[in-house]
């Protein structure tokens, strides 16, 4: 099991792009918000946190067809299913990896963004922690709507579709937190919430993406 | 010694040791990178002037 | 001498080594002479309190960050058209030295804004421009990086530092056009109406010479690292193949 | 038709063969053999244009080659006739049937590529050079994953295109049957260049 | 070259994922950006033609890879290169390519999500209008940053590193006159720059693309 | 150690081998033979558990095959060491040395894949199957881009294998010089046969 999150890191960190694409596209994102939106430092402010928060769900988005689908092409994913190790802890595993290599540095990166966005002093800190409490549940949903496209031909665009309905209730309660906090109000209602999906989503998702995977393998 | 900074102390001493720190980076590892391939490719050339005779 | 006899590597090789202790001692005089000049026995601006002293790395990492990319520009022509190595390498070897140059502007800018503007960070312009040349050192480090074979990647880099030059440009305007903004305008022209005080003057002249000079330290050394490596791959190579 | 002195080749920058000699005439077939890795598919690409010598002359009037490599270029998820068609289109030639026809692909027409066997993409890969009307074909390899009777389609169709004027070079390791010309490439491995440009020599 | 544009077409119609993602992507971002700013109608009107622009420059980014790398892996442009076209108008047709199938549909695409925005109504007619002029630069840019690329490892990323800080003029000027436009303010300046840096790429990125390209294929 | 009775294999819905029965007990290297397009690649891959037989038995224990197919599972951007390392971790195999001695690749450790002659690259997807510690080879067209001292190490490699208890089974055009067994495969081209559910079958 550490053995397997020992490999996927190494690979997420020495195969081509998949590692860094997100966060360069993250960072992308955030540069280019002003551009498009235009220099006032006060529309800029109001809406930091939320583009913040939607930079770090898409870079989860772009970065999930990777979780499974290498392994099943090159049939690993076979030896997986037949080794001495459950499927629900492959995808928690998988999972874990893929937030250690995408949301754990997103969480990183964003107070520099929020810098070039102006976001309000207050609002760092809040940023971060909602990131933090948000982004695990983003890897777990994720891992599961992995594991049902796996294999499938036009897996990366179906994956998008199934999962943004599914990702909608984290990016409300954790851009809230985020803009609530850096408005100076009171965020405890929105991160609870927000640590419930979090917690919830590690309870089921790895069951339901062990259910996908072993139908897709058969 | 230390001039009299005022109320900006930390500002301009965090710019002097961020500016400088970034520089004498900079210039440690050209040097360092230098070394490792001055002697590399010595021992290299070495190498072959004695195989080659 | 002709200026093209640098372009023989092993002639670099040897000039260089003669240039280079002289080059870097002087930068590091200059340097240390401006730096504690400026640091020490200058007085605060009236108005801007001692914030003032960054000028003394602010103008000349500033300066020397957009002289940087002019010199690879310069250089990848040379490459693309009389195809001498060395230029392609020094072009290379002045990347990540323009690039620290960019980062520090942009840092000590942003220290510097706080206390003045209230904000670390502001869409002006002339922030904005740094912000984009530092992507575009990035990327043009990274495609150095990314490509295994050196000619290769001289070429490569070479067509992506004229395009990107193009609209480095473009995008100066296009960033003037999109917003007015808080950064003074040069204040060392020729105008003295318009210059600052002698006193921040004098040593900020030297601060630039120091810059000027460790960049010329800098780009000999690296250019040197870049041209013994390409050697020791080859050599390495044909060792392979006997 | 194809006039080559003394040309040296590199790839990654290290040279590979120097000092090749050859000639090719209308009619000939060339057999280019030697060991794996002695570069034989870098002077495919060198004389097919794909990249320049290092140093040498390579006289040939332009427009004459077609190449095929390792890769075939078939596009996975188009038919076999759009494959075609879209490189007939390219080089400006009308028919495809006699290419379907040569290579035995005319039960095939309207099968995506990505449901083609290995050989049968192989010989999809080879019908292509066909609809280019080019008179010299440059083969790296051709004859892979091909069972005998393709080979000996194929090496029909060679036969074919030569008489009718044309010109062959091929690498390859197994024997075609062809009674063309054959050029072993390793007396001309290279061994005392360091580097392609020569400036790692310019040394002390 | 018909020819070449016609396969490019099919190929992108047929082949799996690649044509509808880049939609796809556009429509996910456009729907996000409520949940994440805030449902506030005046914020989401003043921000919406920045972020359909930026929406749709992210969709471009993303298909750019595939506009030369598939055919460098099968060896199709080997072959390319051999025939008797000239890389140019390889270059020119696969932009174009490019364009028809991701610059084209989202400016048809775009008044629809300005719907839900909020855009005013006097900025749908500009919107497209920026779009329909600027898109062509985006592909045309984007091709001459996937001829660099094609064929290294990390492509992806050193692809989207290269090609962003190219994109900011466009990007500048285009949301300038939604932007503008929106606002019902004279929009002439940024139009006809925005137009003059599409002519200008046209002229120029073809050269430079069939350059990278003619480097890479050595 | 393989028993197979009766097996019909299908590519994309349709039927194309029936009724095939074969056996490989350790120590034994079975060639299938047959023209482009039989069947070869179905059946091998439906041996390797890569896809369930329409009908018909396959008896195996689990976890004994490495399975080699046209496409050889190498990563392009690793290098050659790495690429077998990956490989021998995953496999929970220690020692790499012996693979990249048997395909003679030492003198090529460092360099990626994707600079590698396909002749080399060949070797690699070969020595893979060294490092999997699996007693049953399957592979197909293994010899693609081999010169004759290659396919004779390759040859000799399967021999070590099966002299030392395991077993092969591939498919290829050419001969290997191996006293192995031949099955060809013709005599079980499926005719008869719809499709492979059996669905279409039950109408009128
Ligand atoms: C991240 C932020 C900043 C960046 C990227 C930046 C960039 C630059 C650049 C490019 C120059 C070169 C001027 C020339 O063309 O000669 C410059 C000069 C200068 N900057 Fe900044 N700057 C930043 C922030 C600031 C701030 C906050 C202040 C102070 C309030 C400041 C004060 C100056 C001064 C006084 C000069 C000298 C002007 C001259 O002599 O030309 N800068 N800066
Ligand atoms: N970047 C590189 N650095 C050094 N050597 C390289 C590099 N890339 C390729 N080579 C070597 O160049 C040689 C020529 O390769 P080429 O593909 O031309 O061989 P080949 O004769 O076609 O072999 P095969 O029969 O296996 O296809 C090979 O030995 C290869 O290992
Ligand atoms: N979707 C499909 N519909 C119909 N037939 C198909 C489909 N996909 C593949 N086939 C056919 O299935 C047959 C078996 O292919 P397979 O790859 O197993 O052949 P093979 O024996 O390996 O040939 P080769 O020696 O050329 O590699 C081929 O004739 C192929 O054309
Ligand atoms: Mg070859
Ligand atoms: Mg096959």
């Amino acid at each position: 099991m550490i053995a397997l999150l020992r490999r996927d890191l190494v690979l997420a960190v020495r195969a081509g792009g998949g590692f860094g694409l997100g966060l360069a596209f993250f960072l992308v994102l955030s540069v280019l918000v002003p551009f498009g939106v235009g220099p006032e430092a006060d529309v800029l402010a109001r809406i930091a946190p939320g583009i913040l928060w939607i930079g770090a769900l898409l870079s989860c988005l772009l970065s999930l067809d990777r979780i499974f689908a290498l392994d099943f092409e090159d049939g690993s994913l076979d030896l997986l299913a037949t080794a001495p190790v459950p499927l629900e802890g492959v995808s928690v595993v998988k999972a874990l990896a893929h937030w250690l290599t995408t949301g754990l540095p997103l969480t990183l990166l964003a107070p520099g963004l929020g810098v070039l966005l102006n976001l309000p002093p207050a609002g760092f800190g809040w940023l971060v922690i909602s990131l933090a409490v948000g982004t695990p549940a983003l890897s777990l949903i994720g891992a599961f709507g992995a594991a049902l496209t796996v294999g499938l031909k036009r897996g990366g665009l179906l994956l998008s579709l199934l999962v943004l309905p599914l990702y909608v209730p984290t990016l409300i309660f954790g851009a809230q937190v985020a803009t609530q906090g850096a408005a100076g109000l009171d965020v405890g209602t929105p991160l609870v919430l927000l640590a419930g999906i979090s917690a919830g989503t590690l309870a089921l998702m790895p069951f339901a993406a062990a259910a996908a995977l072993r139908i897709n393998l058969r | 010694m230390m001039p009299e900074l005022g109320k900006y102390a930390a500002e301009v001493i965090s710019a002097y040791a961020v500016s400088l720190g970034l520089l004498v980076g900079l210039v440690v590892l050209s040097l360092r990178r230098n070394a490792r391939l001055r002697d590399a490719l010595r021992q290299v050339e070495d190498r072959q002037r004695k195989t080659n005779g | 001498m002709s200026f093209w006899e640098f372009a023989n590597p092993k002639r670099f090789m040897q000039l260089s080594s003669r240039l280079l202790p002289w080059v870097a001692g002087l930068s590091l005089a200059c340097l240390v002479v401006g730096l504690i000049w400026g640091f020490f026995f200058t007085p605060e601006d009236y108005r801007q309190g001692s914030t003032v002293k960054i000028i003394y790395l602010h103008v000349p990492a500033a300066l020397m960050a957009i002289n940087a990319w002019l010199m690879m520009l310069v250089a990848s022509l040379v490459w693309i058209i009389r195809r001498h190595h060395v230029s392609a390498l020094a072009a290379r070897a002045a990347a990540p030295v323009g690039l620290t140059f960019t980062v520090i502007a942009l840092i000590t800018g942003a220290i510097w804004g706080q206390p003045m503007w209230g904000t670390w960070w502001a869409w002006d312009p002339r922030l904005t421009s740094f912000l984009i040349l530092a992507l575009f050192y990035m990327g043009y480090i990274a495609m150095w990086e990314a490509v295994e074979n050196g000619d290769t990647a001289a070429d490569l880099t070479s067509v992506l530092c004229l395009v990107g030059s193009v609209f480095a440009i473009l995008s100066r305007y296009a960033v003037l056009f999109w917003n007015q903004g808080l950064h003074q305008g040069a204040s060392l022209s020729l105008d003295k109406e318009e210059n600052v005080a002698d006193v921040f003057y004098l040593p900020l002249l030297v601060c630039i010479a120091g810059f000027v000079l460790m960049f010329l330290a800098l780009v000999l050394l690296r250019t040197r690292t870049e041209i013994r490596a390409r050697r020791l791959k080859a050599l390495l190579n044909r060792e392979r193949m006997a | 038709m194809l006039s080559v002195r003394g040309v040296c080749v590199a790839r990654g920058g290290v040279p590979v063969l120097e000092g090749v000699d050859l000639d090719l005439e209308a009619g000939q077939a060339l057999v280019l053999r030697g060991p794996n890795g002695i570069g034989k598919t870098t002077l495919l690409r060198t004389l097919a244009g794909l990249q320049p010598p290092v140093e040498g002359q390579i006289e040939m009037a332009p427009d004459l080659v077609a190449y095929t490599g390792h890769s075939d270029g078939v596009k996975a998820t188009l038919t076999v006739v759009e494959n075609l068609e879209f490189w007939a289109r390219v080089f400006g030639q009308g028919d495809i049937a006699p290419a379907l026809a040569a290579f035995d692909l005319e039960g095939l027409v309207e099968r995506q590529a990505q449901n083609l066997s290995a050989g049968q993409r192989r010989r999809l890969g080879l019908a292509r050079l066909m609809v280019t009307g080019r008179p010299i074909w440059m083969l790296d390899e051709p004859t892979v994953s091909l069972d005998a009777a393709s080979v000996k389609m194929f090496a029909a169709s060679v036969q074919a295109h030569c008489a009718a004027g044309g010109a062959a070079i091929m690498a390859t390791h197994i024997d075609l049957g062809l009674d063309g010309l054959v050029l072993d490439l390793s007396p001309y491995r290279a061994i005392g260049r360091m580097s392609a440009g020569g400036f790692e020599e310019a040394f002390e």
